[in-house]
């Protein structure tokens, strides 16, 4: 069984064609989705890649967040479709509500480009599964507006419940609350993240490979399944 | 107002006109009148200042820049040469690689985010025009001292922007420099690289041919963004006592840049595009005169249809505006709804505002009337040259003399001195850390960047299933070059070619900005004549032609200009990516060895 | 026709940190400008109607604030009149 | 004591392109939100004064907006103090 994952381009995404060619060094067919298109074109997953759609402008991903694939892929994503959000992806899905909190502008107020130390929380969800509970890994990181914020009780629940996915070490790049650098929804299909692995995935180009697990993750999730 | 159009200009030859407003000189004037038999309309004449201005003209560098062609070295390389928006070099396996240096010196000081981020813009968009893919940025920047007032505002700004435009778009940056002199201090150095692959039967040219076809403005809307812009900017320099120049500021808009972008590389790729080009300085003006003056026949223009931003603009306005974000394009009849189809995908707005003719003239028209009636070329391609005085200056030997010898600077006698000369080279700002800098730009977006901060050179992958691949780098002096600018140029050359070299790939073309005073000045425009001189001389014994570049006069606060800096960039290819040579020490044990002497 | 014009502001809730307005506030001083005891920064949008500012269009805009000007998890909007449309 | 509240309003200048502004004009229509015929967005700054808000304090914060919370190349500003002091 091939398994489709669909990558989204909004006008602005970036880091679209990177995810492709992650999704296929992983092992599966990425797949490009418009977002003016309401089909999913029956992938088995989605993507929703970096970059500054809609130049970012008003807060990143909330225009978006109102584009015809994102009523699609919201419905199904409510019904168990795994779906990850990587930097500008997970914008997205906050200003969707598909996952709480915000992301806002760096504590630093710059634009940083680091290669980041993280830990992974949560070795569980949908794409993160090839990963062990607590291993370290190393990915590129490349954002102005990364700082995750939510409320008090959010947090404590997130943290509660198991749903940080990763978070920040040696530095916290952006101010970001408690170190978090991902989290995911409670059924954990839903992860946003704000580092890239998709970066991460060809020892030529990046600082190493540690970044495939998220995309044979999912691989092995959906073959299994 | 009434409209000045040709049959009133005719009509009217006593009009006063403000020329000398505008940047042009006396005889500059005449010689419109001259070649059009009457007097210019106010359109007219606003197409023939910006496009005799120095900054589009290189009226004053033009008679050394030829050297380049001249002394070039035969090179099976260049497949599109000096004369386009920029060079075109062939790296091999089907593919060609272009690239260019440009400055954005002078709007950098007065608002220093967008100016930078306008210069990533429009060097961005010149590599577009020749049909390729734009895959890497790289900034040379100069600022003042390290600890000056000025600094601290310009050198933030700038680097914001660079990162705020580059990073939107979606290009790694790769490199580029940070150095620090007080030279600069009012007149900062603001150059930026763009790298651009594309097959070779996808290289396009800025040509208007084939009578009806269309000419269709996409992209931003028109709005007053730096008008008067060039002239003003490029022939004027900033003066101390007087408060800052506050002209008009082009806003850079980096989102519709990147729609701009896929947009046109969709139109190339179903090969509905003739001719293309880009609207930098002198907007309109330049695209429609370059087009049809590069092309076969004439064109006809309908200049109301163009989408404005603000409707009070008149005709002068709109064909000197310097919105950025805009390109025009040439497309055959039954091409056009499919172009403006994928304009529509990508949300861009394209209008078609006129066609070739079979004519000799660039004709264009308001609401029906012309204002606009002229031979293209004496527009574009024949403006002024001028044969500048220069003469060594007679500090120059002083200078030299001047220079370390034994006998004058001592090298450093026991563990002391040493120590102080070590820490004062390590603690000088040339020397530190680039990353405050290099850290807010993304150098990983488009998962190709093989090399890039802090390596001595960038390095790109262009095809992943062969590894081929290109390195750039980019370098220059200002001290070597004011104290001998044949051999500074040269030098910078020699560094840059180095850099390249060491990374694994192979040395092949050369773009250049050169960054100098005022041209009026004949001790500038001598130092302006050795480093082509040198340049060009060097190229031809490295066997690297110079492919493009720009040049960037009038580098200077009152009286007192920079260090001549001519910046250079060198483009290396590397058949196989993964063997190129990193500059970190690898594993222990390693031998090390020094080549030269 | 007089255009009306509508101002949506939108700052941070209190409980979320302000880089943005913190470090404005402490380059004031430094820049001599002192008595200041806190900066917030938000955003200013400035909305030209086509029709009247009657109270129908108010509630229009107070939606698209809430649904889309504003992220309402971490922002709190005001929607007012501007008095002197010029 | 009352705290007194004044805010800067800065504005891109009318005749420099608002691309923001512009982007949420474009995304309005698309979500509904008819009849906005333009769209401009801008910053607003709210300053909490350790004293009065008197003309001498209000001619310093005059001087901070021109200096430095605005830049006048681009940029326009209002300063003004806050009515309903919360
Ligand atoms: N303005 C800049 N933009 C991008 N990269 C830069 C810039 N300035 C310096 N760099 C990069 O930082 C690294 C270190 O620069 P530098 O200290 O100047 O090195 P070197 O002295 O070896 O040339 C190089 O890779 C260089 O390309």
């Amino acid at each position: 069984m091939t398994v489709r994952v669909g990558v989204v381009t909004f006008p602005g995404s970036l880091d679209d064609r990177d995810a492709q060619r992650a999704v296929r060094l992983a092992g599966a067919e990425p797949v490009a989705l418009w977002h003016r298109d309401q089909d999913l074109h029956q992938v088995d997953a989605v993507i929703l890649p970096g970059g500054f759609s809609y130049g970012d402008y008003l807060r990143c991903g909330a225009i978006s967040r109102f584009s015809p694939v994102m009523e699609t892929i919201i419905a199904q994503a409510n019904e168990g479709m795994p779906v990850l959000g990587i930097c500008n992806g997970f914008q997205v899905l906050c200003e969707s509500h598909l996952l709480p909190g915000a992301l806002t502008r760096n504590d630093s107020l710059h634009f940083g480009c680091r290669d980041q130390r993280l830990r992974i929380e949560n070795a569980a969800t949908a794409w993160t599964s090839d990963y062990a509970q607590g291993q370290e890994i190393t990915v590129p990181l490349k954002n102005g507006e990364g700082r995750f914020v939510a409320a008090e009780h959010t947090l404590d629940a997130l943290e509660a419940e198991g749903r940080v996915v990763a978070r920040y070490l040696d530095v916290n790049p952006n101010g970001s609350y408690r170190d978090i650098a991902g989290i995911t929804n409670a059924a954990g299909n839903v992860v946003g993240l704000m580092p890239h692995p998709e970066h991460a995935v060809e020892p030529l180009t990046g600082p190493g490979t540690e970044g495939l697990g998220f995309f044979t993750s999912i691989l092995k999730k959906l073959v299994d399944a | 107002m009434t409209l000045d159009t040709v049959e009133y200009a005719s009509q009217s030859p006593d009009v006063e006109q403000p020329w000398a407003e505008l940047g042009l000189k006396q005889d500059e004037y005449e010689r419109i009148r001259t070649i059009l038999g009457r007097r210019p309309t106010g359109a007219e004449l606003a197409m023939y200042s910006v496009m005799w201005s120095e900054h589009c003209s290189y009226k004053s560098s033009k008679v050394h820049l030829k050297q380049f062609g001249e002394k070039a070295p035969a090179s099976d390389a260049m497949l599109v040469g000096i004369g386009e928006n920029a060079g075109v070099v062939d790296v091999g396996q089907g593919y060609a690689v272009t690239f260019k240096v440009e400055s954005h010196n002078h709007p950098s000081y007065v608002e220093p985010y967008q100016g930078a981020a306008t210069g990533i813009g429009g060097i961005v968009r010149d590599i577009l025009a020749m049909g390729a893919r734009p895959v890497a940025v790289m900034d040379p920047l100069r600022f003042g001292a390290a600890d000056h007032p000025d600094t601290k505002r310009v050198l933030p700004g700038v680097v914001a922007g660079i990162g705020g435009y580059g990073n939107c778009l979606g290009l790694p940056n790769i490199g580029g420099e940070v150095v620090f002199d007080p030279c600069y201090q009012g007149n900062p150095l603001v150059n930026a690289l763009c790298v651009g692959v594309m097959k070779h039967e996808d290289i396009h040219l800025a040509k208007a041919s084939g009578a009806g076809n269309k000419v269709i403005l996409y992209g931003a809307r028109t709005g007053g963004d730096g008008i008067g812009g060039v002239s003003v900017l490029a022939s004027e320099t900033f003066d101390d006592s007087k408060p800052t120049k506050r002209p008009a500021v082009q806003v850079g808009d980096p989102f519709q840049e990147k729609l701009l972008i896929e947009c046109t590389l969709e139109v190339f790729a179903e090969k509905l595009v003739v001719g293309i080009q880009d609207l930098g300085g002198a907007g309109l003006s330049c695209a429609t005169s370059e087009l049809a003056s590069a092309g076969s026949g004439g064109m006809r223009v309908e200049l109301d249809r163009v989408p404005l931003r603000d409707a009070t603009l008149s005709p002068e306005e709109i064909l000197m505006s310097e919105s950025q974000e805009r390109m025009c394009a040439i497309v055959e009849p039954g091409k056009v709804d499919r172009f403006l189809e994928i304009c529509e995908k990508w949300d861009v707005i394209a209008t078609v505002i006129g066609e070739v003719t079979d004519g000799e003239r660039l004709e264009i028209f308001w609401h029906g009337e012309q204002v606009v009636d002229v031979p293209p070329r004496t527009v574009a391609h024949e403006g002024p040259t001028y044969q500048r005085p220069y003469a060594r200056p007679d500090w120059q030997d002083e200078l030299q003399a001047d220079a370390p010898t034994a006998d004058r600077l001592k090298r450093p006698a026991g563990g002391d001195e040493l120590k102080a000369t070590l820490l004062a080279v390590a603690s000088h700002p040339n020397q530190a850390d680039k990353s405050w800098v290099t850290s807010q730009y993304d150098r990983y977006v488009l998962g190709n960047t093989v090399l890039a901060q802090p390596e001595d050179a960038g390095m790109i992958r262009i095809d992943e299933e062969t590894n081929l691949g290109v390195a750039v780098a980019t370098d220059g002096n200002g001290r070597y070059a004011k104290l001998d600018p044949y051999t500074g140029a040269q030098l910078a050359l020699a560094e840059a070619y180095r850099n390249v070299a060491a990374t694994g790939a192979k040395p092949l073309a050369v773009t250049d900005c050169l960054n100098f005073g005022s041209p009026e000045d004949p001790a500038v425009m001598w130092q302006f004549a050795e480093a082509c001189r040198g340049l060009a001389d060097a190229c031809q014994v490295l066997g690297t032609p110079v492919t493009g570049g720009n040049v960037s006069l009038y580098n200077q606060t009152g009286e007192v200009a920079i260090h001549p800096t001519p910046v250079v960039g060198v483009l290396g290819v590397i058949d196989d990516v993964t063997r190129r040579t990193p500059m970190a020490f690898r594993e222990e044990g390693q031998l090390v060895y020094l080549l030269g002497d | 026709m007089p255009v009306a014009r509508v101002v949506v502001d939108v700052m941070l809730k209190p409980e979320i940190l302000d880089p943005q307005g913190q470090a404005v506030q402490r380059a004031l001083p430094r820049l001599g400008f002192d008595g200041i005891s806190d900066v917030r920064q938000g955003k200013r949008f400035e909305l030209e109607l086509d029709g009247p500012a009657d109270e129908a269009a108010l509630a229009r805009i107070r939606e698209a604030a809430e649904t889309f000007l504003a992220n309402t998890v971490i922002e709190d909007f005001t929607v007012r009149i501007e008095e002197e449309a010029k």
